[in-house]
């Protein structure tokens, strides 16, 4: 299976053409048999390629398929490659196991959408799979890029899929001293998707900005070369390229400064948002910086920065995560939160950490905005928190699913994500303890914003009664999923436990040969006892936080709410997201508006075109004035013809 | 130099052909169309057929010209007809066919008034293009120019909507103005190379005896006729204006043909006849590409008008071609030569949407649109299919020219690649916004009486998507046939600097 | 005794062809105006016959042979749309007939 | 004898062409001015006779004095009292400009020919081989020898004038003639045109 992993892209390519070319005469069972059949056959042709991998030797694990030249000029040569190796497959499984998982669960949330919409939504979330498989896959930069854009693309799409839509307001919020604080509409889908892909592209501004300078210097797409003579090359440069490709990654995985687009990204029907928006494309950031660590661990100041707008980035959403009225804006902003999480560990050199958080982040995610899917599907599309409560009667898959969802991000004690967070902080504290008190902060906080949503929306009374009475549970293709994944959430921690554990951390070693080929030496290991100590820390912080949620938010809402009265600048601000969209759009969006408008009005019709207009005036003026002379009088053109006449002959005498 | 096996006049056949049909079609009766319509299409396929045919009889990996005929047209002044074709024109000879047999076929109803006319000026202009692009004498050249000038302001300015007269007068004048300089470059080229016009020979005779300030005139001459056509800021003006009030198939040609034209012109003439000068241009026309770039970009954001914001996008879209071939580097010049391909066939394709929209709607206002999807969803996947590939998506055509030409500038200079990599940026803003404006939000009232693509209008843009895919996977297959011809370019132009070389 | 000498013919040319200039500038009766271009025209033949003594030549004689057809010519049409005019106008003053322009 | 009185006689008649010539432009009266122009007409077939150009001379009196004058007399009686229109009214521009105009056309050429001396080659018709011959029978011989084509070419504009004189003044011109006078004034602003318009527009309503 090894050399025909093109099968992993091609499945879902040939879904793609099915489904978006003939969908909707197929009929909505077929088309979703086609869009699960397609990413199964990937996922099943991953697995096997995966087992067939891991029984070759260490050093051997590493293939390369070449399918065609894709651009030859002169010395620039990149081929349509594939590359198979542990860090690619392990990514492949990942991909399309939770894209499986979301695609089946797709067909019974997509269910009441006519068969247009059905074929073409299942056809491009088939492209979404095939773009990002090629992503994890390319050999080279090009493809990586390609796959990169792609992705972009796809998600593009899908977050504009209801493209009638208009912009959502939302109620303000009332405090108990009777003042309200309004909170920002939500945008529209297509508005939405639009800003995504603007603004993930400025991002890849950089990356391509990157990737020409890797061929410039040295005059190779493909990974394995450049790996090759990177040592060679001075660190300035390396640093330069990694922080280009670094700025995509800022775009694409929604870091500081850029955000911005990924909560607006939650207009996407719910299953994009599980799938592009939390599991996979978001972390192909990540990815891209494990990919590239060789580079990174010749530049570390490219490093620290990673690390560094990881963490403020992980702080900065988890505080906004905290007053989020919109069950999924809540969840979309943790996604920004534990992203910057995987940058701090790729930052400080943790890349094998950077991808455990970033697998186990795929379940518990995936998981968290499939339950929310399932809760938006059983209320009628209705998000807002503040008008649900006390659902874990009605929808008890649900609850409990969301539930094994937030301890896992909670970071409760042997979940998921305990033992993965835990990684990263422990590698975080032997980087800087300044990095992991960061870090442990925002453990704090995402406990507390976690189960906060939870409460509010599962725990205590109803508070709209007319939606409560119409909530159900979810049918079980939609259940189903959700309970895999609340599986793989609780259990996925075992692919990487802790070493004090005294048991091998499997993922780790999976990617060793990977990351400890080119890796510098260990720096130094922590003692057993910090270990420990660190474990307990956090765990213990996860438990404060559930608590201190569980306090707050179920057992004295009034300390809560007199709480906003008081700290209300900080609550208008956090609502407001830091203000961050507003400046943008004053600034980019609004200005370059302006700026356009001035250009083609002011300078295009007014200058340039008025220059040319007005030399073709001159010229009709010009004659017009010279016709005053040709009056129609016979004696003036008798005048002017000796006159001439004159001239020519005092010209011709005086010469 | 040796002819090729074939003896049989190939080129002048494929730039005969299409006068030949234009003159049958005068014989025929005005006021059957549908027959004049056929014979036209027949035409034009025929000659797309005869230009497929040099494609595949096209021996790639060899520089220099095939398929050449050479014989003495004007003996007394040592004027040739001389036609070849290489890696640079080849590409663009068949998009010339291409456009035109789609272009045809897309003015089938569009046209109802003056048929005869229009097609026979269509047919004409083809040959005009098809000569521009194939001639090796500067003489012939300049008449070919010239030729496919007339027919197209012709078309516009008769077949035009509100402003067409003005439009035509504009791009009439414009591109005149422009080749008056070239004409008279050509004439002092023409003397001091031994009283020939034969650019082959000028290439041998010419090298060592112009002075260096002769040589900046005529090259600025050159260019500024060339910068009109492509068109480089700020000489752009008359293109929204043509753009904008031409028929649907006269925008497809303008925009997919004969903006090509001055690139082409800069690739042919420009770059091997002044090699001394090339170097000093290089700054000014790079700036100018890249002002066209963001400038062009950033006015069509601020359009209303949907032809009007693809019209501009033109001006980006070609100044990244004009950056690429100025890079002087084969990487940048072939792709600004597949870029030109590209340019053709997705702004000729969103040129063509916007003519089935224009023809149901009878509005190009952006504000009047809105919602489409719903109601046509052929023509909205063939729209955004189309802006996307603008946007350069990978797997498609645009990213491949993009890429490359942008790979190559960043090689020469950093700086030109960061601001035109800007341009990409910008392109996915104003591309977007006008999918969004056009097809998603809600359904506008107005519009319910909207129908779908019928399958002559499928039929007219699945060719072009389907090169979309087939350039954006397989761009070797053009490049294999480009790569030689601009390698000699950017050989007899200084070689960029490389900074560190390593790896392989 | 000497010929009158061709000088003094010739300067009689220009004076008759200046009066005959001046008539055309200044008169406005179309009648007169065509008088006035028979004048100059004379003056001319006159130049030309004096000179064509001079050298000896009989090119004078034939141009000026040729110039009296053309008068007569001139005259002819010229009148007929004098006539024509008349009936347009109702007027042979200049001054009145100006659609000769753009 | 008549070598005698060349010169005086030469004044003479030249006194009387100025004059005459004078009469054309000055005369208020079309008839008057054609008078005068006779009266040039003569004088200079008497220049030409002194020129020894006795041909030109007789050609001179046949066709201008008698052919060219009758037609303009003739006009001038079928014109009738349109002909009376002032010589000057008053000094306008046009008039000094005319005038200055004329005079440095006098000063330019008659300096020329006063300076000037005559140049270029001598012909071989010297007075010798004209009088050999006769006056008239070389010149038929020039004109009908080196001339040929531009005598019948002459023929052929003598006819087409005439044939353009008939058409000019034909009757069927009239109608089309008086239509192209309505459209002109419609376009014309004079006092006449108005009324004119209005009569149109009068009949229309």
């Amino acid at each position: 299976m090894l050399h025909s992993i093109w099968l992993v892209i091609a499945a879902p390519l040939a879904g793609v053409l099915l489904n978006g070319l003939l969908g909707r005469h197929l009929g909505r069972a077929f088309v979703g048999l086609v869009g699960v059949g397609s990413v199964g056959v990937s996922f099943v042709v991953g697995a096997l390629a995966l087992i067939e991998l891991g029984a070759l030797p260490a050093a051997e694990r590493s293939i390369g398929v070449g399918m065609w030249d894709w651009i030859t000029i002169g010395s620039l040569q990149v081929g349509m490659t594939l590359r198979a190796d542990a860090l690619s497959l392990w990514m492949v499984l990942v991909v399309s196991g939770v894209s499986l998982l979301i695609h089946l669960y797709s067909v019974g949330y997509m269910g009441h959408e006519d068969e247009r919409m059905f074929a073409r939504f299942f056809a491009y979330l088939n492209l979404f799979v095939a773009s990002m498989l090629l992503l994890v896959l390319a050999d080279n930069y090009l493809l990586l890029y390609a796959g990169w854009e792609l992705v972009g693309v796809c998600s593009y799409l899908l977050i504009g899929f209801w493209f009638h839509k208009g912009d959502e307001e939302q109620a303000p919020v009332v405090l108990v001293d009777g003042s309200q604080v309004a909170v920002p509409p939500n945008l529209n889908p297509p508005d939405s998707g639009k800003k995504a892909f603007i603004v993930t592209r400025f991002g890849d501004f950089g990356f391509a900005l990157g990737v020409f300078l890797i061929w410039s210097t040295f005059g190779t797409l493909n990974f394995t070369d450049v790996f090759a003579a990177a040592p060679q090359v001075p660190t300035a440069t390396i640093t330069a390229i990694t922080l280009l490709l670094f700025m995509g990654a800022i775009g694409k995985s929604a870091q500081l400064p850029l955000s911005v687009w990924l909560p607006d990204a939650m207009a996407g029907p719910t299953p994009v948002s599980a799938l592009i928006h939390a599991a996979t494309m978001v972390t192909a950031g990540v990815y891209m910086v494990a990919r590239n660590h060789v580079l990174y661990d010749l530049a570390p100041t490219s490093s620290l920065v990673v690390a560094i707008v990881g963490a403020v980035t992980a702080l900065y959403a988890a505080t906004i995560a905290l007053v989020q009225v919109d069950l999924k804006r809540v969840l979309a902003y943790s996604t920004i939160s534990q992203l910057g999480y995987m940058f701090l560990a790729v930052g400080v050199g943790a890349y094998a950490a950077g991808m455990f958080h970033l697998t186990t982040h795929a379940f518990f995610k995936a998981l968290l905005f499939l339950a929310a899917g399932s809760v938006m599907h059983a209320l009628h599309d209705v998000i807002d928190i503040r008008r649900m409560g006390g659902l874990r009667r009605k929808m008890p898959v649900t609850w409990l699913t969301f539930l094994v969802g937030a301890l896992a991000l909670a970071g409760f004690p042997l979940t998921a994500g305990f033992f993965s967070k835990d990684e990263i902080l422990l590698k975080a504290f032997e980087f800087s303890p300044w990095l992991w008190a960061v870090g442990l902060l925002t453990a704090l906080v995402t406990a507390l914003y976690t189960f906060r949503a939870l409460i509010v929306a599962f725990w205590g009374q109803p508070r709209d009664w007319p939606l409560y009475e119409k909530a159900h549970e979810s049918p079980p293709i939609m259940t189903a999923p959700l309970a895999i994944l609340a599986i793989l959430a609780l259990l996925g921690g075992l692919l990487g436990l802790p070493i004090v554990f005294g048991v091998p951390n499997w993922l780790s070693e999976w990617l060793a040969p990977i990351f400890a080929a080119h890796a510098p030496a260990e720096k130094h290991m922590l003692s057993v006892t910090t270990e420990w100590l660190l474990l307990g820390i956090s765990a213990a912080v996860a438990l404060v936080g559930i608590a201190l949620a569980y306090w707050l938010y179920a057992q004295r809402g009034d300390i809560t709410a007199r709480l906003t009265v008081t700290l209300r600048p900080i609550f208008v601000l956090l609502i407001n997201k830091y203000y961050l969209d507003d400046i943008y759009n004053a600034v980019f969006a609004r200005g370059g508006q302006r700026l356009a408008a001035l250009l083609a009005q002011g300078l295009d019709k007014a200058a340039i075109d008025g220059i040319v207009d007005g030399g073709a005036r001159l010229f009709v003026r010009g004659g017009a004035w010279l016709t005053q002379f040709e009056d129609g009088h016979i004696p003036h053109y008798a005048l002017g013809m000796f006159v001439g006449a004159l001239v020519l002959v005092a010209y011709l005498v005086l010469r | 130099m040796m002819t090729e096996q074939l003896y049989f006049p190939l080129l002048s056949l494929l730039i005969g052909l299409p006068a030949l049909v234009a003159l049958l079609l005068a014989l025929l009766p005005r006021e059957r169309h549908d027959l004049l319509r056929g014979v036209a299409l027949g035409g034009t396929l025929v000659v797309f057929g005869l230009s497929l045919l040099v494609w595949f009889l096209f021996r790639p990996g060899a520089a220099g010209f095939q398929f050449e005929e050479d014989m003495l047209w004007v003996a007394g002044l040592g004027i040739h007809y001389h036609l070849g074709v290489d890696g640079i024109s080849l590409p663009l000879v068949v998009l010339t066919t291409l456009l035109m047999v789609l272009a045809v076929l897309s003015s089938w109803r569009a046209i109802q008034e003056g048929v005869k006319a229009y097609l026979v000026l269509m047919l004409l202009l083809e040959t005009g293009m098809l000569g521009v692009f194939l001639a090796l004498d500067l003489f012939l050249f300049y008449v070919f120019w010239e030729g496919s000038l007339i027919p197209m302001a012709l078309l516009i300015g008769r077949w035009g909507s509100e402003r067409r007269v003005y439009a035509a007068i504009k791009f009439l004048l414009f591109t005149l103005a422009g080749s008056v300089l070239m004409l008279v470059a050509a004439i002092v080229l023409y003397l001091w190379g031994g009283n020939t016009s034969d650019l082959p020979q000028l290439l041998r005779t010419l090298p060592g005896q112009l002075p260096f300030a002769l040589q900046s005139w005529l090259f600025i001459a050159f260019a500024i006729a060339f910068a009109v056509k492509v068109p480089l800021f700020p000489l752009h003006t008359w293109l929204p204006a043509a753009h904008v009030e031409a028929p649907t198939a006269g925008s497809v040609i303008l925009a997919g043909v004969l903006l090509k034209m001055g690139a082409y012109g800069y690739l042919r003439f420009c770059i091997p006849l002044f090699p001394e000068v090339v170097p000093y241009a290089v700054p000014w026309l790079s700036i100018l590409a890249l002002i066209g770039i963001i400038y062009g970009s950033l006015v069509a954001l601020a359009q209303e008008d949907i032809k009007s914001l693809v019209a501009y996008s033109s001006v980006a879209h070609m100044g990244f071609i004009v950056l690429g071939i100025f890079a002087l580097n084969s990487q940048a010049m072939a792709g600004a030569v597949l870029q030109m391909v590209n340019h053709g066939l997705s702004t000729g394709g969103l040129f063509l949407l916007v003519g089935v929209l224009y023809e149901r709607l009878h509005t190009r206002r952006m504000s009047d649109f809105g919602g489409m999807w719903a109601r046509v969803p052929i023509f909205g996947s063939f729209f955004i299919i189309a802006a996307l590939s603008s946007a350069g998506l990978p797997g498609m055509n645009g990213f491949v020219g993009e890429f490359t030409i942008l790979l190559g500038t960043f090689h020469v200079n950093i700086a030109y690649a960061a601001v035109a990599s800007f341009g990409i940026v910008l392109a996915a803003w104003y591309l977007l916004t006008a999918v969004r404006r056009t097809l998603f939000g809600p359904a506008r009232q107005g519009n319910g009486s909207l129908t779908d693509m019928t399958a002559r209008e499928i039929l007219v843009m699945l060719p072009i998507v389907i090169l979309f895919f087939v350039i954006g996977l397989f761009p070797n297959w053009f490049f294999e046939k480009i790569n030689p011809a601009v390698e000699v370019l950017a050989v007899q132009s200084p070689a960029p600097q490389v900074h560190v070389q390593l790896g392989k | 005794m000497q010929d009158v000498p061709t000088t003094w013919f010739l300067l009689l040319g220009a004076i008759l062809f200046t009066i005959g200039a001046v008539g055309v500038l200044v008169r406005r009766n179309i009648l007169v105006m065509l008088m006035c271009i028979e004048l100059m025209m004379n003056a001319v033949n006159l130049t030309f016959v004096a000179l064509g003594r001079e050298l000896g030549s009989l090119t004078g004689q034939v141009v000026v042979f040729f110039t009296i057809v053309v008068a007569a010519v001139e005259v002819t049409v010229g009148l007929a749309i004098l006539i024509e005019l008349n009936r347009l106008y109702q007027t042979a003053d200049v001054d009145e007939v100006a659609g000769l322009k753009g | 004898m008549i070598e005698m009185i060349q010169h005086p006689l030469f004044w003479l008649v030249a006194v009387i062409a100025v004059l005459s010539a004078s009469g054309v432009v000055l005369s208020r009266n079309a008839i008057y001015s054609a008078l005068s122009l006779l009266a040039n007409f003569i004088m200079l077939a008497a220049l030409y006779l002194m020129l020894n150009a006795q041909f030109i001379a007789i050609v001179q009196v046949v066709v201008y004095a008698d052919a060219v004058v009758v037609l303009f007399v003739f006009v001038e009686m079928l014109l009738g009292a349109v002909g009376r229109i002032p010589v000057v009214e008053r000094l306008t521009p046009h008039l000094i400009v005319a005038l200055v105009v004329g005079f440095l056309i006098m000063v330019i050429v008659g300096s020329v020919v006063y300076e000037v001396p005559i140049g270029g080659a001598r012909g071989s018709a010297t007075q010798q081989a004209i009088n050999q011959a006769g006056q008239v029978q070389v010149l038929g011989m020039t004109l009908f020898t080196d001339y040929l084509l531009a005598v019948e070419l002459a023929g052929v504009l003598m006819l087409v004038g005439l044939v353009g004189a008939l058409v000019l003044t034909h009757q069927w011109r009239r109608e089309r003639g008086i239509r192209v006078q309505r459209a002109n004034r419609e376009g014309m602003p004079s006092a006449s045109a108005g009324a004119n318009r209005s009569s149109l527009t009068g009949n229309r309503s």
